[in-house]
């Protein structure tokens, strides 16, 4: 039960429970009201606890990756980027050039998803239910591109320990641009509409202000952390990957409260869009040479058997993307970290046997022993992996560092005393989401 | 006509009653985890779920009448769906929506209900981890098909002896 | 003229009446032991019964409830505005000008500030 | 050069506690004593080196080693721009370490969770409960001996 006992006796007791629409549905508020002024209030998470710690000592690294996409939910690749560094890193791996921009392009697409979801979140839940459905137009063709690259619209799994399952489609430039243009343009309606609109100008400005040694006292990390002027992002602070090659600057808020929650994040898209539209200049080009006649599988094995195959293999259109040809650029590692190309599955021995010996129980993907903590900028923030291996294929113990978890702890702090109205907007801006925080 | 129990009167009515609960489904969502940002995109204007008559969100079970059960329903959330799915006004559906809510999906640990029918009796199940907006669609169709065959129940309604 | 304007609201009042009572009389009535608590995001409700709330709001009720029915009367008037010109106007503006007076003493003595 | 600073003014000051310091993949460890916990905790949070953040506190369970449990904090300086890593033993039978809640704020969380995971109790704590499972919670489930799929329902299985 709550642990509110009530403080003074006519003051109401009101729940904001877990199956309520501002609430995300994973979190309840038990406030203590004088009328409608909040006296005190306790936050109760935990209802969206799913085991992740103790399902990632029970699987082996490869099938981690898919509980990664469930973590932040809204922005599933920078999880799947952070695992997959983190393991990289224990195992000293380099990863192609070409698979980094790719990395940078997609985890941008995927910032830009979590800010759209979450503004358009708590605009609607402030009343503007317009600015919720052009943030779903846009994100609708972000996704179009994520879908078309990945496979999935949102539990992507598209990374690998090692660079990326598959390299871009052919014609992704022009799906990128689009997706940007589309975004540039309900960008500029969204500020139109919020950024001067009294009623959340009154709902945010001034409300639930957190002052910068606050914020770090409580370990505050991403947009909420820069919203009150302290301009720390992993992406610049320790570079990974290729961002200390682009372009970019960082939005910082001046008074910490909720509307700069909101313009931070608002900014940081459009910075965001820049990075995408660098990547797409300066992407290495990959040396796909697409062979003519090519042989069916079965033709190839066929083939193999009497003879050297002369002819390349035709793959089943699913495994497009990562041809032989294309695999040194999106993909790096041993046989032992790595699935070989399908060509030598099907055509050769060896790839055969270590096709098989990497999803084996006890063989496939085995970092050496000792631990490790990597941290990438994710939505909401420093989304950090702390892992310990003990040389078998299951981690030992993996934590992870939620960003959005030290910032919903501040909101008991920052409601206290205000009105129940302004517990909406706060959380909202908040952006706490609930697979990352219960884990 | 699928023959129905009782005399004409009732039939036609049954099926009056099932084209106008069917078409005016009022969804209570009880969102959760990931499967939310796949409803969000079938609520919206790209898939919009309202072509089917069913787009009219209501955030009170007294008000709704199909339950919308979207995500993970973790052991601590059970008592919770419980209590909304009895306050709900009764002719009442439910739709589990996602793997998690089929059958616990990849979470197969101490902290969730493998599937929410061990909870509360589901009418459709959606399959997907997230499933499509389309496979919603289809979901929400074949809900309105069951509902339209059912056989309804009305204040009025002479019991059979 | 007036037979439309009868029918008009005859016809669209029914159409109310009936709709909202089409639920009511073929609802299934069916209870249980959750349907009677009060909603509270699915929880068990932590107080029975709805305590006492200060005075303000019932303050705020009042006011709202005052100078909306003084709104109500503005329709009738303005129908008949056109043809009466100089005396309608007359009436309307002592009318307004007392409640305008009873709005500013409100006003004044603070029923507004929420505080 | 820089990292080593903050290594080697610890193991100078406070050598008696430090048990062992190392940076493997380049992040800086250090073992310690676990009742120096606040100390140097307090130390590294002032000006010079200014660990300003807690960033991470978790616990992980070693149940073949004397010691079962081993705290592990992650402390990040935002004008050094430098993370270090503070590691203690706890045993099963005194499973229980000082609270950081004076330090920094976010630690009340960190150490709910840690305690509603592992049962490491934190003396201090103002409100020390379960964080994320029910109150009605039997056990800890992050414990290596908590099988994987032991349920404990809220609300009987519908018949």
């Amino acid at each position: 039960m709550a642990r509110l006992d009530k403080e003074s006796p006519d003051s109401l007791l009101l729940q904001m429970g877990p199956s309520h629409p501002a609430m995300h549905g994973t979190i309840r508020i038990s406030l203590e009201l004088d009328g409608e002024r909040i006296l005190r209030s306790d936050v109760e998470v935990g209802y969206l606890h799913r085991g992740f710690e103790k399902t990632c000592e029970n699987r082996t690294y490869f099938n981690l990756l898919i509980y990664t996409d469930r973590l932040n939910y809204v922005s599933p690749l920078i999880n799947n980027v952070g695992y997959a560094m983190t393991i990289e890193k224990l195992m000293g791996l380099q990863v192609p050039e070409r698979a980094q921009f790719i990395r940078v392009l997609m985890s941008e697409l995927s910032r830009i998803s979590d800010h759209l979801t979450c503004l358009a979140a708590m605009a609607m839940e402030c009343g503007a239910f317009t600015v919720f459905l052009y943030n779903m137009k846009a994100r609708e063709f972000i996704w179009d591109v994520i879908e078309a690259t990945t496979g999935a619209r949102m539990t992507t799994s598209y990374i690998r320990v090692g660079g990326v399952r598959a390299d871009l489609h052919p014609d992704y430039r022009v799906a990128v641009r689009k997706a940007v243009a589309e975004t540039r343009k309900v960008l500029k309606d969204v500020h139109g509409l919020l950024d001067k609109n009294k009623i959340f100008l009154d709902r945010t400005r001034d409300i639930a202000v957190m002052t910068p040694e606050n914020a770090i006292a409580y370990g505050w990390t991403g947009p909420c952390l820069r919203s009150t002027g302290v301009a720390y992002d992993v992406r610049k602070a320790l570079p990974y990957l290729v961002y200390d090659r682009l372009r970019f600057d960082i939005p910082v808020g001046d008074r910490g409260d909720n509307f700069d929650r909101y313009m931070v994040r608002m900014r940081e898209m459009e910075q965001s869009l820049r990075i995408v539209e660098q990547c797409l200049d300066s992407l290495p080009p990959s040396s796909v040479t697409r062979a003519a006649d090519d042989l069916e599988p079965a033709e190839a094995i066929l083939a193999a058997r009497t003879k050297k195959p002369r002819r390349g293999i035709r793959l089943s259109p699913n495994l497009e993307g990562s041809e032989k040809a294309v695999y040194g650029d999106i993909l790096a590692g041993d046989n032992r970290s790595i699935v070989p190309p399908k060509e030598e599955t099907y055509t050769s021995i060896e790839g055969l046997i270590s096709h098989f010996q990497f999803f084996m129980k006890g063989h496939g993907l085995r970092p050496p022993k000792g631990e490790v903590y990597f941290s990438v900028e994710g939505g909401n923030g420093e989304l950090g992996i702390y892992l310990v291996s003990d040389g078998s294929d299951r981690p030992y113990r993996l934590h992870l560092r939620a960003p959005c978890f030290h910032v919903v702890a501040a909101l008991e702090e920052l409601i206290r005393g205000r009105m129940i109205a302004d517990v909406i907007p706060t959380f909202g801006s908040m952006n706490m989401i609930g697979g990352e925080l219960d884990r | 006509m699928i023959s129905m129990p009782g005399h004409f009167v009732t039939t036609r009515f049954n099926h009056v009653l099932g084209w106008a609960r069917k078409f005016s489904l009022f969804h209570y969502p009880y969102v959760t985890a990931c499967c939310g940002m796949e409803y969000m995109s079938t609520a919206c204007a790209h898939f919009d779920i309202d072509r089917f008559g069913a787009g009219m969100t209501r955030f009170s079970p007294r008000q709704s009448d199909l339950l919308l059960v979207v995500g993970t329903v973790t052991q601590k959330l059970a008592p919770v769906l419980k209590t909304v799915y009895d306050q709900m006004t009764e002719p009442k559906w439910v739709i589990a929506f996602g793997a998690c809510a089929v059958s616990g999906g990849i979470y197969d640990n101490y902290a969730v209900v493998q599937g929410i029918d061990q909870i509360i009796p589901v009418d459709v199940f959606i399959p997907g981890c997230p499933p499509r907006p389309e496979m919603v669609l289809d979901g929400l169709l074949k809900l309105q098909d069951k509902i339209q065959k059912q056989e309804h129940d009305w204040r009025w309604k002479r019991r059979k002896p | 003229m007036r037979m439309e304007l009868f029918l008009v609201f005859l016809i669209f009042g029914l159409m109310g009446v009936v709709m909202i009572s089409m639920n009511a009389l073929f609802g299934p009535k069916k209870t249980n032991p959750a349907k009677e608590q009060p909603f509270e995001c699915g929880n068990p409700p932590l107080q029975d019964g709805i305590k006492t709330f200060p005075v303000k709001f019932s303050l705020v009720a009042f006011l709202f409830l005052l100078f909306d029915v003084e709104a109500v009367f503005f329709f009738p008037w303005a129908l008949i505005f056109k043809e009466k010109k100089g005396p309608a106007l007359a009436v309307i503006l002592i009318y307004a000008g007392i409640l305008a007076a009873g709005f500013i003493y409100a006003w004044k003595k603070g029923a507004f500030d929420w505080e | 050069m820089e990292e080593k600073k903050a290594l080697s003014e610890l193991q100078k000051r406070f050598s008696g506690n430090i048990l062992d310091a190392s940076a493997p993949l380049g992040d800086e460890t250090v073992v310690i004593r676990k009742d120096a916990l606040l100390e140097i905790a307090e130390f590294l949070r002032n000006p010079p080196f200014a660990f300003t953040m807690l960033l991470d506190l978790t616990c992980v369970d070693y149940p073949d080693r004397r010691d079962r449990f081993e705290m592990v904090y992650h402390l990040f300086s935002l004008t050094l721009n430098e993370r270090i890593r503070i590691k203690l033993a706890l045993p099963e039978s005194a499973a229980s370490v000082a609270s950081l809640t004076g330090l920094w704020k976010n630690a009340d969380w960190l150490e709910r969770e840690a305690f509603d995971m592992f049962g490491v109790r934190f003396d201090g704590h103002p409100d020390l409960r379960r964080l994320f499972m029910d109150e009605g919670f039997a056990g800890h489930p992050l414990r290596k001996d908590y099988p994987l799929r032991k349920r404990q329902p809220g609300i009987a299985p519908r018949t």
